[in-house]
């Protein structure tokens, strides 16, 4: 069982290294992550929301929608820990 | 989970006056500071999940440094299920506000026809309310995660 | 009342409503049910509308907080999106009906607890449904996956260890599936699925774009339990809590083929050349036929019928797999209408095993003698259910299963025709041993009945077992106007029917 | 083999996150107890944080924080601050992470309150009784 574990375990480190071979340099401002939507963000972040850092721009307003299903995940694990760890006290 | 509990117990006998009243000293900057990170989540580094898990630690920080009641003396289980619904209600009732005033959900400048401060104005505003309510729900759940963890469930006499 | 946000208030009704239930559920259990209702009905109502609305006025697209595409998140209301909203909502109303009882048998005194969970997993299915950005879909399988967590670990003696496997094996895929959205984002630098989908034919990078395509694929099928990656399922849905099984049962699994669909063809678009590659293809399909006939014998060998109710969802899994795999027109169309066909025939079944727990207290196979006398109309429904999952004519099963075996036949795939076959004949020996035992054999002396008493399921378990029964006849004689009008609309370009 | 050693050193984060990854998904699947399993799984979600995190790093970018009132006059070079999106990102993982791990250490004390051990096969030898 482990033997298979292992050789899984290594053909997807495989398959993940070949795909880093079409990926810009580390650190290169030239990269596509960095070109296509993320230069807006800098550049007009603080012109549409009034808010110097641009993370907290973008996590409570143009991806608000995530933070609130984020908000809602931590709410959900708050209380599945109290539904599996305590007991009913009726 | 009772060998533990009395494990602690005896341990506490001899210097746990230097960890409690540094803890008691503590504990009231700690809580500020976690304000602080939520407030400025626009200005500096921070926002509503770091500046919750900061307030949340804080009750932590008590329930370690002297037991679980102590903990509980300040944020009753009650009060903190009812809190965490009041902060997650507070991220989806603004967003659910938003689309009822007419504009789009999740759009803060739609709440500019019920309180005219100017749409862009409202963005800043409406992203400060989420963080708040965010900062509410995180600060809770974390007291609550370790207590139940801790105590494994019967909420008595925690680590 | 058909404003531009209906989606999303059918989406916000289930969570409020699950926020409200923890709040006043303390106080009374009272306030439960009817909040409960209330919310699933207006959600059903507003897919309703929202359907027909798309129907008239053709798909659109939603910007939540009104950033324009790339920059804020995206929701694609398409027919496909918006049949899926109208089958989630529903079945989740049908299986909230008899989950409010079965919960006050099975875990009294913290039904707050377990309804509020249960919402807001009715409202991550709703919002995974209609999502059109790649990472939010990660974020919605996270809630989808942390309420199923909770709701399986609250099961009795053996659930939180089948929890735990469910943990790990739905952490790897979720991990997968982000790794996959990793190195779009990477290649691309957008997470909106229309902008991926338009920018990835330009690019020259063949190797990242077929590792992300496989992370993707590699992740959704452990998420939907295809059978090599399905250890997890079986000991997770048979030993949740009823009330549970009832709605994870048919709607995670279906969801989450429609989610490969979303990503194969929203993101891939048709032409991409893994999907087009008849070596991958063919590869997939006989990894689907295996997938059919091993998951079918396994459901043989079970002694307990939920057990086996999970090994045939697992076979199910790998009919739509391999429908949506044969790439023609038939065979999405046959993929498609067995999401919905399946959905309505596991919710039937697990309704009716849920009446059956209710009343018998046990679902081994030796305590079902002589069943038919004392829950007759339950076993009428399960009956229907059986028919249906055969395949036979006038139920709905009979026709999706026909346009797979047409698709296969189109693309030349046997294998996968003959695995559709044997396992309908394996189906049949199934459910016919179980109707048997119900129907023909006498009442065992010692078949001492329950606490309950003999006699029928109550009727908040029985009235939604006989609505989805009807439901499944419905669907079977409206098969044709929903393929024409629906399913006909919601084929990705290319796959002509 | 020069071809190949010139990519490694241009993307070795890549290189270092991938064998992170795959040290955590084989203690997830290869480990029989649970506490490891759980671990590996850390391992494996701190690694695709880090991953997606130097994404968006540029070579000698500041922090994603800018002075309101000089950007509102005349505006920022984007290429001097790094991409904000991926950290956007790994804030909503962080919190996933947290969520699941809480999740599975709450069953892992009721499974070792029912059965005594955290040793699947012991746990499976018990059920089989």
């Amino acid at each position: 069982m482990k033997a298979l574990a292992f050789l899984a375990t290594l053909a997807t480190g495989i398959v993940l290294l070949y795909g880093t071979r079409d990926f810009a340099a580390w650190g290169d401002a030239a990269s596509p992550a960095s070109r296509h939507v993320s230069p807006v963000y800098i550049q007009q972040a603080v012109k549409q929301t009034h808010v110097p850092n641009i993370v907290t721009a973008i996590l409570g307003d143009y991806r608000g929608y995530d933070t609130m299903f984020e908000t809602v995940v931590i709410y959900c694990a708050g209380l599945a820990v109290i539904c599996v760890l305590r007991r009913q006290k009726t | 989970m009772k060998l533990l509990q009395e494990r602690t117990r005896d341990r506490l006998a001899g210097e746990d006056l230097i960890v409690r009243t540094a803890v008691r000293l503590l504990v009231p900057f700690i809580q500020l500071f976690g304000l602080y990170v939520i407030v400025h989540g626009h200005y500096s580094p921070g926002g509503g999940f770091q500046g919750g898990v900061i307030l949340g630690s804080s009750f932590i920080l008590l329930a370690l440094a002297f037991d679980l009641r102590t903990s509980l003396r300040f944020l009753s289980v009650r009060v903190n299920a009812v809190l965490s619904n009041v902060g997650v209600l507070i991220y989806t009732g603004v967003a659910l506000l938003c689309a009822l005033a007419g504009g789009l959900f999740l759009d803060y400048s739609a709440l500019d026809r019920i309180l005219p401060l100017g749409p862009v104005a409202w963005r800043s505003m409406g992203i400060f309310l989420v963080e708040l309510g965010v900062g509410i729900a995180v600060m809770c759940i974390m007291a609550s995660l370790f207590w139940d963890l801790g105590s494994g469930g019967e909420m008595d006499e925690g680590l | 009342m058909n404003t531009p946000n209906m989606h999303l208030y059918i989406l916000a009704a289930p969570l409020l409503s699950a926020f409200a239930v923890n709040l006043l559920g303390r106080v009374s259990r009272a306030w439960i049910g009817p909040l409960i209702l209330a919310a699933l009905g207006f959600s059903t109502f507003g897919a309703l509308l929202t359907l027909l609305r798309v129907l008239r006025d053709g798909a659109y697209r939603y910007t939540v907080g009104n950033w324009q595409a790339p920059y804020g998140i995206e929701l694609v209301i398409d027919p496909l999106s918006a049949l899926m909203l109208l089958l989630v909502s529903s079945v989740a109303l049908l299986a909230t009906c008899s989950a409010l009882k079965s919960v006050q048998n099975e875990l009294p005194g913290r039904e707050h607890l377990f309804f509020t969970l249960y919402m807001i997993l009715v409202a991550g299915l709703l919002g995974l449904v209609q999502t059109g950005d790649a990472f939010n879909l990660y974020v919605l399988l996270e809630i989808t996956a942390i309420t199923t967590y909770g709701l399986i670990a609250m099961g009795p003696d053996r659930a939180p260890l089948a929890s735990f496997n469910y943990i790990i094996m739905g952490s790897i895929g979720a991990c997968f599936y982000l790794l996959g959205v990793g190195y779009l984002y990477i290649l691309t630098g957008t997470l909106n699925m229309a902008d991926i989908a338009g920018i990835l034919p330009g690019l020259n990078a063949p190797a990242a774009v077929a590792t992300a395509f496989a992370f993707l694929m590699v992740g959704l099928w452990v998420k939907m339990a295809l059978f090599p990656l399905h250890v997890w399922l079986p000991n997770a849905y048979s030993q949740a809590p009823t009330g549970a099984g009832v709605m994870i049962a048919p709607l995670m699994t279906k969801v989450t083929v429609y989610l490969m669909i979303r990503v194969m063809f929203s993101i891939f678009s048709p032409g991409y050349e893994f999907i087009q590659h008849a070596g991958v293809q063919s590869l997939i399909v006989w990894a689907a036929s295996l997938a059919i006939l091993c998951a079918s014998s396994l459901a043989l060998a079970q002694r307990d019928l939920r057990r086996m109710l999970t090994y045939i969802l697992v076979a199910e899994v790998a009919y739509m797999v391999g429908g949506v795999w044969l790439a023609n027109g038939t065979g999405m169309t046959g993929a498609i209408l067995h999401i919905v066909n399946d959905a309505m025939m596991t919710l039937c079944l697990f309704l009716a095993a849920a009446a059956i727990l209710y009343r018998t207290g046990s679902l081994e196979f030796d305590r079902l003698h002589g069943l038919y006398r004392r829950m007759p109309l339950t076993m009428a429904a399960f009956t229907v259910g059986a028919l249906s999952m055969i395949g036979v004519p006038p139920t709905c099963g009979f026709f999706s299963k026909w346009y797979l075996i047409l698709g296969a036949v189109r693309a030349g795939h046997w294998e996968f025709m003959t695995a559709l076959l044997i396992s309908s004949l394996i189906n049949a020996v199934l459910f016919f041993r179980i109707l048997e035992l119900a129907y023909f054999q006498p009442v065992a002396g010692l078949q001492a009945t329950t606490q309950q008493g003999s006699g029928e399921a109550p009727l908040p378990m029985l009235s939604p077992l006989l609505i989805s029964a009807i439901a499944l006849l419905a669907l079977g004689f409206g098969c044709g106007p929903l393929i024409e009008n629906v399913i006909r609309l919601a084929l990705p370009p290319g796959f002509a029917p | 083999m020069d071809q190949l050693l010139s990519e490694i050193v241009a993307k070795y984060n890549y290189w270092i996150y991938v064998v992170l990854m795959m040290i955590g998904f084989y203690a997830m699947i290869g480990k029989r107890n649970l506490v490891k399993k759980l671990l590996g799984m850390n391992i494996f979600q701190t690694a695709i944080i880090l991953f997606y995190v130097s994404i968006g790093g540029k070579r000698g970018a500041g922090i994603p924080i800018v002075d309101k009132h000089a950007v509102m006059l005349h505006g920022v070079d984007a290429s001097r601050i790094l991409n904000p999106l991926p950290h956007v990102l790994m804030l909503t993982a962080i919190v996933v992470s947290v969520s699941v791990t809480g999740v599975a250490l709450a069953i892992m004390i009721r499974i070792h309150r029912k059965f005594g051990t955290l040793e699947e096969d012991e746990i499976l030898e018990k059920i089989g009784q």
